[in-house]
């Protein structure tokens, strides 16, 4: 096959760090090539400089042989380049349609005036190709997840694309909606085009990539065909260590019931009866929009519900109050770390104590030695990668900054976890250290509730799973019923196909 | 990783960024007070640093600094405070109003009647915005025109002048003289204040929580602190600061008239925002609360004492205003982006030069 | 006491109108057939003597038992377009006559315009508008006041010594006449060294940190000019804070009881009465004797008197 | 395939309708001139002047940034206008070199906040004095006026009225539409057809979302903020030659306090101060409802002390209105859906 894409000797330096070193990579008509490493390795960095974002230092740039000179996003986008990025990249208040030609509509005759009606016939063209059934005028921000994901992706196809980059598409996804985009991808080699593709998921490169390569410290570390290269070498790659086992929790006898919810019931979900018992990892599956999220946030308190009881080692918790909940040993970590979790103007220290700053000073008077110490030695348990712990979260990578909201629940001495996605868009090593996190605070009696979408996760780690079906609690599995068929009968028991959300943005 | 000894705190790159972001401003106050020296001691052979001079610039600073502060902890939260001048208004026009139906109560009750007052409009400030969900420019916009009719109405169409002379030591009070400098009772309110809410801020729970809910409110929800309850308190604060500083506004002024701050939002808002407060929360010191306060006086002492025709005082008022700002933004944080060893620094930076 | 100033001014004012007009004696005897409703803008509702403005306003109203008055100001002081939508709002409402204190002299001539169209009287207290059909003005000249009091200022240093002069808002158009007569009348006298010349925007707070400032600058003042007494009130404190206050004499404009009380203290030495509530009420007054079909002179100059301590219990 | 169809939502309308459909309402039964021709066309000769300034300012905010100097802008290009007029330069002249005064001060301003990164609003605070001085350094502090010459009658011939139709005598049976009114109409009507039909409405919502996603995908981020400030200069400059038309003239004070009432019109209609979202027609209702309060009020004689309490209670009203409607919003349109489907059933039995 010829050579669509050739980058050579890539070389980019920041500010006191050198992001890529000496990196050369190419792409072939109609392959998926693969890239992986752990954050911060550089794959980022390089895609963006694929897409003009950054301008490299060094190194060449050249398409179909021929070399480009200095790249630039107006620049990439003529050469046929698109990325589809990790995090949503659409403008909520705007239509489909809109989004989906941003920076590059159609207009008429003049070149002023938009012509939406061929924007409309073509993005109704292209979402029809994609087998997406959406309105190309509706705003984007009715729309939920996954669906925007289609958007992105709808966005990339909108023009003429030659080398399409995909950056952990699949983060937000689930199970069908994966099977789905797999489909258009293989649709897309048929059609000549090459792509770059991000993921943390090893199984999935497996299944839809030809060739991978593995980043180190913004070094390449190789090139291979997939088929010559086995699961378990790759992960010694990334990592450059060996990882023995990934899901290290060992199924135990559960102890007493920690949280009892009973018959939960808002606008998101209805009548949801579940149990957590000492010593157990219980996972929540479903498909994303299934409430879940939803769920979750109302038993700790931030949304409100309309009835139905919580009860947490035999305490009825009050409606919408997450302060009571934190003090009570309830404990939540939400989907999107960036998001909800953390205070990222805020360092290390200042957002490990905040949950548990009224237990740790009860006198309302903050002791900065305490304080410190405190902090250290979670940052040290935990084995955050942080030279103090007054770096600020924001410049952590995403596994460091897991661990800190996990570390912020530690300091209360919560008995209940709540994990949403723990794992979401966390490279393999920083994975394994939460499972083993998990797994440990599963040994010291907590009771762990996992929502993930993640299948292999979810099979791998939990005693039980919970599976939710817009809204509804559609079942639960035990021991071996535990299959990625049973789990996803259960998730589309329920469904009804809906891309639009019901919440008002 | 062994616990963090101090010194190595104190050197870390981002303690250094967050403390030097609000001093960029005493460098400004530097620049400006050299400049003001150098004309007057060329154009009228006089010394414009002189100890009474300074005196003179901090007394009168020290009632921004109040307002200052005020504005300041409503914009931690992101919140800010458009009010604080009606308050001030509405709260000191019915504290003369009983100073003038009953001369012989004690003093201290209408003063206590008053800040109650004013953390009550805090309070329903606070309301508005947590649980109405009303923004909170637009709802203290609405306070500050209903604080400012309620302080017309209660003064029908008169003034209130010459006030109690005991009472109005709180702004005219003088403690102790060295050399020329003399040291005032607002001086000294004014440090006490921010020795106070600086150590509300960054040695109390409370402070800390307030931080938290200024840099991500959905983060802080998530970690079972409420919100609400912090950003009404923080409200009421401001609120009550503010009906404070109109005491010590009326009691330097001997009179209360319902046109009085009219601006002073726009000062606090200016005084904060120069002190490294940014309108979308999260940041900012206190101390820089005193920088802004104090060159925002000293630009206006300046141009009185080097005679600058009237109409171009907003002119050179705006042209320090801009260079203040351009020193803390962009001069400081391209030092920081030398200094610092992460990339990501840069994206951050790009991110808050998009911000309001 | 106030019900007492009050009399004194509806006299004067009729005295006044009887100069040229016929003699109003009808007015008070002839049962009213016909409310009339009046509307009354002021320049701001903010400051102390447009307050006191409207105070006469009313009373003079008060004094007519079928003249109904609305007294109104812009919400942002001084501003001109505020005002012509209040005058506007004025016609549609339908009111008989309009009396507006133009917060500017040309700006406001459209909106005059307008009411002459629509056959509403209009007149001007305090402040003259550059065009339009007013029926009467009632005031005294500002560049006269400030001529007037400069001269004053300069008669009381012996016409010679240090002087400093506390102006308005920059641009605020009574400022700057005021300003100008001042300068006018120092730059006769070349014993008068005008140190420098400030605004403090009306506003007592301004007023003070100015005059702080300026005892920092300068250590000879001999007198203090202004062209409003809120200003010279905060000058006065800022001078009292450092125990200079006996050093130098404040010339300033308007009386109220709080430069009453300061005359009396000896803080202020003298200060220029414009009698706004007379102008007010003459203006009312007026208006009313035109609906009832007299002729009123177009200009009504009142004089400019200047108040010492002495003259205080008659302004009491 | 079953197409996904946008779902009528009761939150996607403007907070300011809530506020003017109030303020309508309680006027029109309180006070009986409120609802005359007369008053009506007063009431939109009165916002327009507001009306061009908050347009300018909503397309500002939906960038994320904010334009504070929107009141000196119009101080300063209508001292240019009326400086101009004073020195016989032909109206039409005068009218250009103010205007474009207006673009470059705009511009200046964006180059201010996008080259220097500085914060949009303690910036355009500070470009505000700037502004007011070179308004009052020009004018010389003095209100500008003009003689009438036929080099300048085109102002005169502006401030007349475009259409007068009468129905009575008075004043309020009389509805007329001058060529203010008509200007700021034909200028709404351009800035929202280039908003709604052109790549606009997706520069702005797109860079006040995020701005790096726009770089990405390939906007020119500075030169469409820069433009945004730009156009709001341009904005303030027309605001500022209605009131010289209005005014016949000009004082260098006009445009103080008018920049927190163009953020209010705008934030009532909807846009936020953190951008990325917005609306023009909002907006318009914004402006129409502030002018709608201080008519009414004003009309039934009521002390401006008073009308500023009112106001302040309006706002938060109206806001609370929307706020509370979005809450029960599921519950309203669902009582509204059933009665509409049990009409479908019973026409198609």
């Amino acid at each position: 096959m010829p050579k669509l894409l050739e980058l050579q000797s890539i070389g980019k330096t920041f500010p006191g760090v050198v992001a890529l070193d000496d990196v050369s990579i190419d792409l072939l008509v109609g392959e998926v090539h693969v890239l992986i490493g752990e954050n911060g390795a550089g794959k980022s960095t390089l895609m963006k400089i694929l897409s003009g974002a950054y301008q490299s230092d060094s190194g060449s740039l050249s398409i179909e042989g021929i070399e480009v000179l200095k790249n630039d996003p107006k620049k990439a986008e003529q050469l046929g380049i698109r990325m589809i990025y990790q995090e949503l990249n659409l403008i909520p208040e705007l239509s489909v349609m809109e989004n989906i030609f941003l920076g590059h509509e159609l207009k008429l005759k003049g070149q002023l005036f938009l012509n939406k009606r061929s924007m409309y016939e073509k993005a109704k063209e292209i979402l029809g190709k994609l087998n997406i059934p959406i309105d190309p005028k509706i705003q984007v921000k009715h729309l939920t997840i996954a669906a925007r994901q289609m958007v992105e992706i709808a966005k990339a196809l909108s023009s003429k694309a030659k080398i399409l980059v995909f950056d952990e598409p699949t983060s937000s996804l689930t199970s069908s909606e994966i099977k789905d985009l797999f489909a258009i991808i293989t649709s897309l080699k048929a059609t000549d085009v090459g792509m770059f593709y991000i993921s943390h998921r090893l199984e999935e490169l497996f299944m839809i990539g030809d060739r991978v390569t593995v980043l180190r410290d913004g070094k390449k570390i190789a090139t291979k065909n997939i088929k010559d290269i086995t699961i378990d070498e790759l992960i010694e790659k990334i990592a450059g260590r060996e990882i023995t086992e990934i899901y290290p929790h060992k199924k135990q006898t559960a102890g007493e019931v920690l949280l009892d919810i009973n018959g939960l019931t808002s606008e998101k979900f209805k009548n949801i009866t579940m149990d957590l018992r000492s010593g157990e990892i219980v996972g929540l599956s479903g498909l994303v929009g299934a409430g879940r999220s939803e769920m979750a946030r109302a038993v700790f308190g931030i949304d409100n519900y309309k009835s139905g009881s919580v009860t947490i080692c035999g305490e009825k918790l009050v409606k919408k109050n997450p302060k009571i909940a934190g003090q009570k040993g309830l404990s939540y970590l939400p989907e999107d770390r960036k998001e909800q979790g953390l205070a990222l103007p805020l360092n290390v220290r200042e957002n490990i104590v905040i949950a548990g700053i009224d237990q740790l000073f009860p006198n309302h008077i903050i002791n900065t030695q305490k304080e410190t110490q405190v902090a250290a030695s979670y940052v040290e348990e935990l084995n955050i990668a942080t030279p103090t712990t007054e770096k600020l979260t924001r410049f952590l990578s995403g596994g460091n900054q897991q661990k800190v909201v996990i570390a912020k629940w530690l300091l209360t001495k919560a008995k209940v976890f709540i994990f949403d996605e723990p794992t979401r868009g966390i490279d393999v090593a920083a994975k394994s250290g939460i499972y083993g996190l998990m797994d440990q605070l599963a040994k010291e009696g907590a009771a762990i509730l996992m929502i993930s979408s993640d299948l292999p996760e979810i099979i791998g780690m939990s005693d039980r799973v919970y599976v939710m079906s817009n809204g509804i609690l559609a079942g639960e599995v035990r021991g071996a019923d535990i299959t990625q068929e049973k789990i996803l009968e259960l998730a589309f028991s329920h469904v009804k196909g809906e891309l639009i959300t019901d919440e008002t943005a | 990783m062994d616990t963090m000894p101090r010194l190595h705190r104190i050197l870390d790159i981002h303690t250094l960024k967050r403390g030097l972001y609000s001093s960029s401003i005493f460098i400004m106050l530097f620049l400006v007070f050299g400049v003001f020296t150098i004309y007057n001691r060329v154009a009228f052979d006089t010394n414009y640093l002189k100890a009474a001079n300074i005196s003179v610039i901090v007394n009168q600073a020290s009632f921004l600094m109040v307002v200052g502060v005020a504005q300041a902890i409503a914009l931690l939260t992101g919140d800010v405070n458009l009010s604080i001048g009606s308050v001030m208004a509405v709260t000191t026009v019915l504290f003369g109003r009983m100073l003038q139906q009953s001369s012989d109560i004690p003093l201290f009750i209408p003063i206590m009647l008053i800040l109650f007052l004013g953390a009550c409009i805090g309070f329903l400030n606070g309301i508005l915005i947590t649980k109405l969900k009303i923004p909170a420019f637009i709802a203290s916009f609405a306070t500050m025109y209903i604080c400012r009719g309620f302080a017309w109405v209660f003064l029908g169409k008169t003034v209130i002048y010459r006030l109690d002379e005991g009472f109005r030591t709180i702004s005219m009070g003088k403690v102790y003289t060295i050399g020329e400098f003399t040291i005032t009772v607002p001086m000294l309110i004014a440090l006490a204040l921010i020795l106070v809410v600086n150590f509300m801020l960054t040695r109390s729970t409370f402070g800390r929580k307030i931080y938290f809910v200024g840099s991500n409110v959905v983060a802080a929800q998530a970690s079972g602190i409420p919100t609400d309850r912090v950003r009404i308190t923080n409200q009421v604060i401001s609120s009550f600061l503010a009906a404070f500083a109109g005491l010590l506004y009326v009691a330097r002024l001997n009179a209360c008239e319902p046109g009085m701050a009219i601006k002073t939002h726009f000062e606090a808002i200016t005084v904060a925002l120069l002190g490294g407060f940014v309108m979308t929360g999260g940041y900012g010191n206190v101390w820089g609360v005193v920088g802004g306060a104090i060159i925002m006086t000293a630009i206006q002492n300046g141009m009185n004492s080097i005679q600058l025709p009237s109409e171009l005082q907003t002119l050179v008022m705006g042209l320090i205003i801009i260079l203040t700002v351009f020193m803390n933004t962009f001069l400081l944080e391209k030092k920081m982006l030398v200094a610092d060893k992460n990339i990501e620094t840069k994206k951050a930076i790009i991110s808050r030069g998009a911000q309001i | 006491m106030k019900k007492g100033l009050f009399l004194v001014l509806i006299l004067v004012s009729a005295l006044l109108l009887q100069s040229c007009a016929k003699a109003p004696t009808e007015v008070a005897g002839s049962a009213p057939e016909k409310t009339y409703e009046f509307v009354f803008i002021v320049k701001s509702m903010q400051f102390p003597f447009f307050l006191s403005m409207i105070e006469g306003a009313e009373a003079a109203a008060a004094t007519l038992p079928n003249v109904n008055i609305k007294c109104i100001g812009p919400e942002t002081p001084y501003s001109v377009e505020e005002q012509i939508q209040l005058v506007e709002q004025a016609i549609i409402d339908g009111v008989d006559a309009i009396m507006i204190a133009p917060a500017d002299s040309k700006a406001i001539v459209p909106a005059i315009e307008k009411a002459n169209k629509a056959g509403i009287l209009v007149a001007t207290p305090n402040t003259k508008a550059y065009g339009g059909d007013v029926l009467t003005w009632v005031g005294v000249d500002n560049y006269q006041v400030g001529y007037e009091l400069g001269k004053t200022l300069a008669e009381n240093i012996n016409f010679a010594g240090n002087v400093l002069l506390i102006e308005g808002t920059p641009g605020n158009s009574t400022s700057e006449e005021r300003v100008e007569g001042y300068l006018d009348a120092f730059a006769e006298y070349p014993g008068i060294n005008l140190l420098d010349s400030q605004p403090a925007d009306f506003n007592r707070e301004k007023g003070m940190k100015l005059m702080e400032n300026w005892l920092q600058k300068y250590d000879r003042i001999d007198a203090v000019g202004s062209i409003n007494k809120d200003m010279t009130m905060g000058a006065v404190e800022a001078a009292k804070a450092v125990g200079r206050d006996k050093d130098f004499i404040h010339v300033t404009f308007d009386v109220d009881n709080d430069g009453l009380d300061a005359l009396e203290a000896g803080e202020i030495l003298v200060t220029g009465a414009q009698n706004e509530k007379s102008q007010a009420a003459i203006a009312l007054y007026s208006c009313y004797l035109a609906l009832q079909g007299y002729k009123v002179p177009p200009m009504q100059y009142l004089p400019l008197s200047l108040v010492y301590k002495d003259d205080v219990p008659l302004y009491r | 395939m079953k197409q996904h169809k946008k779902p009528f939502r009761l939150s996607n309308l403007p907070n300011s309708l809530y506020v003017l459909f109030v303020v309508f309402i309680a006027a029109s039964l309180a006070v009986p001139k409120f609802l005359t021709p007369g008053n009506l066309s007063n009431l939109i000769l009165q916002s327009s002047i507001l009306l061009l300034l908050s347009f300018g300012m909503s397309l500002v905010l939906m960038t994320g940034c904010i334009d504070l100097s929107v009141g000196g802008i119009l101080s300063m290009t209508g001292v240019v206008m009326a400086t101009m007029l004073r020195m016989n330069v032909p109206a039409i002249w005068a009218i250009a070199i103010g205007l474009l005064t207006g673009v470059l001060f705009g511009t200046m301003n964006g180059l201010l906040i996008t080259k220097l990164r500085l914060p949009s609003f303690i910036t355009t605070f500070a470009t505000m004095g700037i502004a007011q001085s070179i308004a009052n350094v020009v004018s010389e502090k003095r209100t500008v006026y003009w003689d009438p010459k036929p080099s300048n009658s085109l102002i005169d011939t502006l401030g007349k009225d475009f259409i007068r139709i009468e129905f009575g005598q008075t004043a309020k049976e009389v509805l007329t539409i001058s060529y203010l009114v008509l200007i700021t109409a034909v200028v709404i009507t351009v800035v929202m057809l280039l908003f709604n039909k052109t790549t606009l409405k997706s520069r702005v919502f797109a860079i006040g979302e995020n701005e790096e996603i726009a770089r990405l995908a390939g906007i020119k981020t500075h030169f469409w903020q820069i433009g945004i400030y730009a156009a709001s200069g341009l904005l303030a400059a027309m605001a500022s030659l209605l009131v010289l038309i209005r005014t016949n003239s000009l004082q260098p004070t006009t445009g103080e306090g008018l920049e927190f009432q163009a953020v209010v019109a705008a934030v009532l209609g909807g846009n936020t101060l953190k951008g990325g979202k917005g609306s023009l027609t909002g907006t318009i209702l914004g402006a129409l409802a502030l002018y709608s309060v201080r008519s009414a009020l004003s009309l039934a004689g009521i002390d401006t002390s008073v009308v500023m309490i009112v106001i302040g209670a309006v706002l938060i009203l109206g806001m609370w209105l929307n706020e509370t409607i979005q809450m029960y919003e599921e519950r309203i349109v669902g009582m509204l859906r059933s009665i509409l489907m049990g009409r479908n059933h019973g026409h198609n039995a």
